[in-house]
């Protein structure tokens, strides 16, 4: 009992994003008949996947008090690359490979202009993000045309619409599996202290001898690694390669980590409440469709639920008030 | 010895190398197209960036209070659509623009309180602010790009000319001298500076740190509705759709031009400099026909090199590596009670 | 001196709680017009979060002010000092990005539509800040100045203002003695000019020069309001702590002929050549005066860029950066614990085990159990007062800040502890548990090098003391029973022998 | 003296427009020997508008514009004139009237593959009811006159009772239009006719469609539901022609109307057309469907208008 008002006092935005959630199965529930169904919640996870699949890693950079803008191009460009391998003759497993590989080089590129050089992360992966998907435009360009669909091989299909086990597909299964290490890293290794403290006060951090320069870099690179594997599950789920993909997707990330309770200047946050953010608008998302609205209003909700939030757990957050 | 100090402190002012790297990319591309060094050209540019650079001016005071508005293209869209309807409607333009300005206005006191009254950090307030505002954009046109019983004179305000300037490089110039007086010589300026520097020493000095923001969120809202109705004007409808990527325009010349996120420092001159060279780059390699794509390639290169640069090689930053200091990485990571209260998911 | 007996400030069963704390449960006292009244209490005990209330900057829980006899209820800083209330805040509140003179007037220009008009205090100003330290300037931008300076332009601003009560919050944490000196005059000054001052500080010497009365506060509640006439030093620590606690030095008992530590002819852009050797067991005090350049002496020890030799148990070590330094066995506390010591969004328990993630990992992984077992083993060491060990730092009292600094540091273990301003804000009770630490270390066989401008930390805590001045060192002198104070004081304010 | 062409693409990120860029300029050059300037309107008024005013201080002999706004265009048009500078539009046309107009004859073959898709889906499942999804491009004017409209029309001329249950943006994007026709399907899970404004669109309402166990004809015999899109591109005629895909209609045009820009500018700037009288230059946007094109037809019309080098029946075969 003690533990529980703790708990609602100091993640009064966790509680309040599960009062919605609630809300909205409740709500969902009794307005569409064919919201509850297996399919349905399958179909809102693997379009949530993608996102909470980056924004575990993104997430952590931000405690850190980075962030990354470009998400979205990176995972155009490796869904693209990927796909071109492929179709040019590179084994499936091979092509993923290189593709990660890659899709870590862009967030080396990261790694290296905010954490090494410390320019100003929006500058730096806005940077990033045009030129990933200038490249992603110009590589299906050289494979002559608009996107990449023909001629890509049976395999490159199966890898992401074959379940797992025959029941889970492959983007659930990455999803659970990211946000798995990420707790566990946020709460049992050193890695995730660390980042926590280089989030509250980079200079203590400095002082106490962590190494702040190392620990962005590596993040940087992780969420790389993971909007290029984003982008591989998406394009073979697709069975399309597209440089148009992934366009706001930074945004979306964003909106999802910072929803769960993350600031934006680091030093707190939960991949919990990352999860809690996405879902939250995932089935936003997916009622106002169900429920046949018109896309403006969707956006104006998606607006609304994310001020709310924020008010709601201003207001019901016990915090302390200056 | 006082102009050569002059001209010491020329060079190790930050804009400096701004400006270098903007007169290399004009000499660049005058040399290699023949149709960019033409007046009609930067007349050209400078009318259909007008909007971006008097907002991008005014934004940089709000940049300095450590705060910034991602709202500005959805105001802009919502500006231009409801200018259009309003006009054709019947109402006078002057009334029509009015109206809308006042509207506009609007985002600026919601994003205003959201900030200050209810500590929603500016990225949170603006971005909700950005979809609301698009999605009420597409709403009031029902998606449709407003153009029935535009009076004749709807595309007046953009095509008049004063002293043989065009109307819009006038409105430009004064919006832009506007910021930099309130920058450089009221106090509004100075207030913006410390509240970006250090929000409570500046509360504590007895300054109304609320009314400053809200008022800059205001000023930075009129000046994206007054770029909604330049560029409906400008395009002859009120268009839902247009100028995407505008907020990230006005916040990469803040950033370019030295004004971190975090507020503190920064200049509108840094800020004017850094909009003409990412203008001056669509502009030129667009004239070069160079492939849009590659376009975007050479646009982040730019972009990264350019603010690399800046922040690392300029002169001033040069003289302050010599001294090893202990005051620089302070700024923003202080650690007030009042502060973490702030940053406790508020700030977000 | 003339003084009128008459209340300016009433003050009625004041309250005020934080989520989980109270910070003041109940505090009235009146002060009187003309008068220096201290207030005084360990760390923790709501001095500033009473100083917030007076003067706007908080809002009180309940209870009541009256101002001359009406009530007052500041809603804003601004509303304070238009009342005439001007307010020297226990943490440095000024704008790095501003130059000098843009801090002092910040806040109250004279303006017409916003455009300033020219101060006409400028000369007054400045000429307050010549008083102090002559090296600053106006146009200087605060950023480049040294963390003493810093507080000396906040004075300056408090000073400048016109206003008939100035409220200080421990404004002379961060200064040497001469400084120090120099402020109780100004104090002096304005109060024989008919200005009320509400003082507080952990350095009673200070409140018995300057103070006409005292209030004592405890745990939130007030303790006595008593004229500091015919008290002594002894009553006021009985009053604040409960018990009495006399400080002198005790040698530390090892050995002292290893030598840990030897710094050969090391210059930067401020020191010059600087020697001396550090024992294993000892406890080595650098003393000067502002600007001496002691803490530019411990960034050099932790990684900063210099030149000369320096042999850590005979061999040289080159050190390229804070790591390099932990690596080679030292720890800093650093002096500006709220931008370089504390994570202040984190609880205690996360803060404590930053510099040696090791002692919290088992297999590999943070363990939560071993993680709370070394908190509450500094929270129990140290004292630390804290609701629990999740607790922001951020949202303790300052000294107790310092304490969490002091045990991030101590879970180090190095060799050499250096130590910049280890009790800067720290309660005298509490700054006799450090002491009491710091000696234990060097029992233990640790070296410790502190770097304080307070000359009674110094000749109370250290074996040999090194005199700094202008970025030299003067002299190294042997601590012992009779130390001659005066002698140091010529030395360091750089007076030939 | 070498005549210079200004072309404005839609955006150059759709391979439609990529084509289209491509034959013009090789027309203009083979046949007129003139040279091409390509500035991208990135599907956005403003910088296409911008484009416009950068060609005329560039000064090019003439100018072809694929803007995406009727009230932008007039303004374009307008422009140019001033300057003296002959304009072309193509698709969405000012209210104005005063210029050459290329229209692809978009409505026509909308209407026929509302028509098929019904006649298709009725003849082997008469007994479902018609219901229609839709994927645009968020309430274009210019989308619902040439495309939704009449594939709606088309519809209900064969099933009067047709209703159309979802229309949503698919931001003309495959991946978005995948997630929003999933959510659409467990809406309406008995729809059965899509159509996607472009081919795109079309192509993630099937990849759903898929995922749901759908998508699926039996030797073009529609199962689950039958989907039409817009463009013609390989990607989509891939799946028209493959027997088991529900995709089965689009029409398009690239070709022609490339060369009916370039031909109607290169006779203004000569003179031999005025350059600001309305003058409507039809060009045939061809339906093509599973049922009804050949395999050869479809073949051609890929080479001449997405200039496919490779072999269909060679792509549908592995
Ligand atoms: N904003 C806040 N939120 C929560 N608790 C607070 C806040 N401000 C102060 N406190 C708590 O109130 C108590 C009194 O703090 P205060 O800063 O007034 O102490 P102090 O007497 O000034 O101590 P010191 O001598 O260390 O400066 C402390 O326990 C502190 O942790
Ligand atoms: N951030 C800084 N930028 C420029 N100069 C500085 C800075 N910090 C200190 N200095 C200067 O360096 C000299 C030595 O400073 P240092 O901080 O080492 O002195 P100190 O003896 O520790 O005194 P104190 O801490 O009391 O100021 C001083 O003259 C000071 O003015
Ligand atoms: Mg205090
Ligand atoms: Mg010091």
């Amino acid at each position: 009992m003690k533990y529980l008002m703790h708990y609602l006092q100091t993640d009064m935005q966790k509680v309040i994003l599960m009062g919605i959630l609630a809300a909205l199965m409740i709500g969902l529930s009794i307005a569409s008949p064919n919201f509850l169904s297996i399919t349905n919640f399958t179909n809102v996870l693997l379009k949530v996947a993608i996102i909470v699949i980056i924004a575990s890693a993104a997430n952590l950079l931000m405690i850190t008090g980075n962030f990354d803008l470009s998400v979205g191009a990176v995972l155009a460009f490796s869904g693209i690359l990927h796909a071109y391998m492929s179709k040019h003759g590179v084994p499936v497993e091979l092509s993923i490979l290189i593709t990660l590989i890659v899709a870590m080089a862009w967030g080396g590129v990261n790694a290296l202009t905010v954490s090494v050089l410390g320019i100003n992360p929006v500058i730096a992966t806005v940077g990033t993000l045009f030129i990933a998907r200038g490249f992603a435009f110009l590589i299906a360009r050289w494979d002559g045309g608009a996107n990449i669909m023909m001629g890509l091989p049976r395999d490159f299909v199966d890898f992401g619409r074959d379940p797992v086990f025959g029941l889970v597909p492959l983007a659930i299964v990455v999803m659970v599996a990211a946000v798995a290490i990420f707790i566990f890293i946020e709460k049992r290794t050193a890695l995730g202290r660390k980042a926590y403290a280089i989030g509250a006060n980079l200079k203590s951090a400095k002082l106490s001898g962590i190494n702040t320069v190392g620990i962005v870099a590596l993040l940087y690179v992780l969420v790389g690694l993971f909007a290029g594997l984003s982008g591989v599950l998406q394009t073979s789920r697709v069975g399309l390669a597209s440089p148009t993909v992934g366009k706001g997707l930074e945004f979306d990330v964003i909106v999802a980590i910072i929803l769960g309770g993350t600031s934006m200047l680091g030093g707190v946050g939960s991949t919990f409440g990352m999860v809690l953010g996405a879902l939250v608008v995932g089935f936003t998302a997916n009622g106002m469709v169900l429920l046949g609205i018109p896309f403006y209003y969707q956006t104006i909700a998606y607006g609304v639920i994310l001020i709310g939030t924020l008010l709601l757990s201003q207001k019901f957050g016990t915090r302390a008030k200056a | 010895m006082q102009v050569q100090s002059k001209l010491m402190s020329l060079v190790k002012n930050q804009n400096f190398v701004l400006l270098l790297i903007f007169i290399a990319l004009n000499v660049y591309f005058a040399s290699a197209t023949k149709s960019y060094f033409q007046v009609g050209n930067y007349f050209n540019m400078l009318t259909q960036n007008a909007a971006l650079l008097f907002t991008a001016a005014a934004a940089t005071l709000l940049m300095k209070t450590g705060n910034f508005d991602l709202s500005t293209t959805a105001n802009l869209a919502f500006s231009g659509v409801l200018y259009a309807i309003l006009a054709g409607m019947g109402l006078p333009l002057t009334l029509a623009a009015l109206i809308t300005l006042a509207a506009g206005s609007c985002f600026g006191v919601v994003n205003g309180l959201l900030v200050t009254r209810y500590d929603i950090s500016p990225f949170i307030a603006t971005l909700g602010m950005m979809f609301i505002g698009g999605g009420v954009a597409l709403l009031i046109c029902d998606g449709q790009s407003v153009r029935n019983g535009l009076p004749a004179n709807f595309m007046g305000l953009m095509r008049s000319e004063v002293l043989g300037l065009p109307i819009s490089i006038l409105i430009a110039a004064v919006g832009v001298t506007v910021s930099w007086i309130m920058a450089e010589k009221t106090l509004i300026g100075k207030y913006a500076m410390a509240i970006g520097s250090n929000k409570n020493a500046a509360a504590l000095a007895g300054i109304n740190v609320d009314r400053v923001v809200m008022g800059l969120f205001i000023l930075v809202a009129l000046c994206a509705s007054l770029a909604g109705i330049m560029t409906a004007s400008r395009i002859g409808t009120g268009d839902p759709r247009v100028a995407e990527f505008f907020f990230m325009d006005v916040i990469v010349a803040i950033m370019l031009g030295g004004t971190p996120l975090t507020g503190g420092r920064g200049t509108v001159i840094g800020t004017v400099i850094a909009a003409m060279i990412v203008i001056v780059i669509g502009n030129g390699l667009n004239m070069l026909g160079i492939l849009v794509f590659w376009q975007t390639v050479i646009k982040g290169v730019i972009l990264i090199v350019a603010v690399t640069i800046n922040e690392k090689f300029s002169f001033e930053k040069l003289r302050d590596q010599a001294t090893p200091s202990k005051g620089d990485a302070g700024a923003g990571n202080g650690q007030t009670m009042e502060e973490w209260s702030l940053r406790r998911g508020n700030i977000l | 001196m003339t003084r009128t007996s008459d209340t300016i400030i009433e003050i009625r069963d004041i309250k005020k709680s934080f989520p989980g704390v109270k910070a003041l449960k109940g505090v009235s006292f009146d002060v009187a017009r003309g008068s220096v009244h201290c207030i005084v209490g360990e760390n923790g005990a709501g001095k500033s979060t009473f100083i917030k209330i007076l003067t706007g900057a908080q809002p009180a829980s309940s209870g009541e002010i009256r101002l001359n006899g009406e009530p007052f209820a500041p809603y804003h800083v601004s509303d304070a000092i238009a009342q005439g209330i001007s307010c020297l805040y226990q943490e440095l509140n000024i704008v790095e990005d501003l130059s000098v003179e843009q801090n002092l007037s910040l806040g109250q220009e004279k303006h017409k539509f916003l455009f300033p008009k020219r101060a006409d205090n400028l000369d007054k100003a400045r000429s307050i800040l010549a008083n102090f330290d002559e090296s600053i300037k106006l146009s200087d931008k605060v950023s480049n100045l040294s963390v003493a300076q810093k507080q000396i332009v906040e004075i300056t601003r408090a000073l400048v203002t016109d206003c008939s009560v100035l409220v200080m919050d421990e404004p002379t944490a961060a200064l040497s003695l001469g400084e120090t000196t120099k402020i109780m005059r100004v104090i002096e000054r304005l109060r024989d000019s008919g200005m009320t001052i509400i003082y507080i500080s952990h350095k009673l010497s200070e409140i018995f020069e300057i103070g006409d009365s005292v209030t004592v506060l405890r745990d939130g509640e007030m303790v006595a309001t008593q004229p500091l006439k015919g008290m002594t030093q002894t009553d006021l620590v009985r009053l604040m702590l409960g018990k009495v606690v006399a400080e002198q030095y005790i040698p530390s008992t090892g050995a002292r002929d290893e030598t840990v530590l030897e710094v050969r002819d090391v210059s930067t852009r401020k020191l010059r050549d600087i020697n001396f050797d550090l024992k294993k067991g000892e406890i080595l005090g650098f003393y000067g005066l502002l600007g001496a350049g002691k803490t530019e002496v411990a960034e050099v020890l932790f990684g900063h860029d210099c030149r000369g030799e320096i042999r850590k148990d005979g061999n040289i070590i080159n050190m390229k950066s804070e790591r390099d330094a932990l690596r080679s066995g030292f720890a800093l506390v650093p002096e500006e614990r709220r931008e370089e010591g504390i994570f202040g969004l984190l609880g205690i328990a996360k803060n404590v085990p930053l510099m040696n993630m090791k002692t919290v990992m088992k297999n590999g992984l943070v363990s939560g159990k071993a993680e709370r077992d070394l908190a509450d083993k500094y929270i129990d060491m140290l004292q630390i007062a804290a609701s629990n060990r999740n607790h922001p730092v951020a949202l303790l009292s300052g000294g107790n800040q310092q304490k969490v600094v002091i045990a991030k540091c101590l879970n180090r273990d190095s060799d050499i502890i250096l130590m910049d301003e280890p009790t800067r804000g720290v309660d005298i009770g509490a700054k006799q548990e450090i002491h009491n630490i710091i000696r234990d270390l060097a029992n233990k066989g640790k070296s410790v090098v502190v770097f304080s401008s307070e000359l009674q930390e110094i000749t109370g805590l250290c074996d040999r003391i090194v005199l700094m001045y202008d970025g030299k060192v003067r002299e190294t002198i042997e601590n012992g029973e009779n130390i001659d104070t005066d002698y140091i004081l010529d030395v360091v304010a750089g007076k030939e022998a | 003296d070498k005549i210079v062409l200004g072309k404005i693409p839609y955006t150059l990120e759709h391979s439609y427009h990529q084509s289209i860029v491509e034959i013009f300029a090789d027309h203009a050059e083979k046949y007129y020997g003139a040279e091409t300037i390509v500035v991208d309107g990135q599907a956005n008024s403003d910088t296409t508008l911008t484009a416009v005013e950068n060609m005329i201080s560039q000064g090019v002999d003439a100018i072809a514009l694929h803007s995406p706004d009727i009230g932008m265009t007039a303004t374009a048009v307008a422009k140019a004139h001033a300057a003296g500078i002959p304009i072309t539009t193509t698709l969405i046309y000012p209210e104005s009237k005063n210029a050459p107009h290329i229209a692809p004859q978009e409505a026509l073959s909308s209407h026929r593959m509302g028509v098929v898709a019904t006649e298709q889906w009725i003849a082997a499942n008469p007994d479902k009811p018609v219901k229609v999804a839709i994927l645009d491009f968020g309430g274009f004017e210019q989308v619902v006159a040439l495309r939704t409209a009449p594939f709606v029309a088309g519809v209900k001329s064969i099933a009067p009772n047709a209703e159309v249950v979802a229309q949503q943006n698919g931001f003309g994007n495959t991946v978005k239009s995948m997630e929003i026709m999933l959510d659409i399907l467990q809406a309406n899970p008995d729809v059965n006719i899509i159509f996607g404004a472009n081919d795109d669109m079309a192509l993630g309402a099937l990849a759903a469609a898929e995922q749901l166990g759908r998508g699926q004809m039996d030797n073009g015999v529609p199962l689950t539901e039958v989907i039409a899109g817009v463009d013609g591109g390989e990607n989509a005629m891939i799946k028209i022609f493959d027997p088991s895909s529900s995709f089965k209609l689009t029409h398009g045009q690239v070709r022609d109307n490339a060369r009916a820009e370039v031909d109607t500018m290169v006779a203004m700037v000569r003179g031999e057309l005025p350059m600001d009288s309305w003058m409507e230059i039809p060009t045939l946007s061809q339906e093509i469907d599973y049922w009804n094109t050949s395999l050869a037809g479809a073949q051609r019309f890929l080479q001449e208008n997405f200039s496919f080098d490779g072999s269909l029946e060679e792509l549908l075969s592995n």
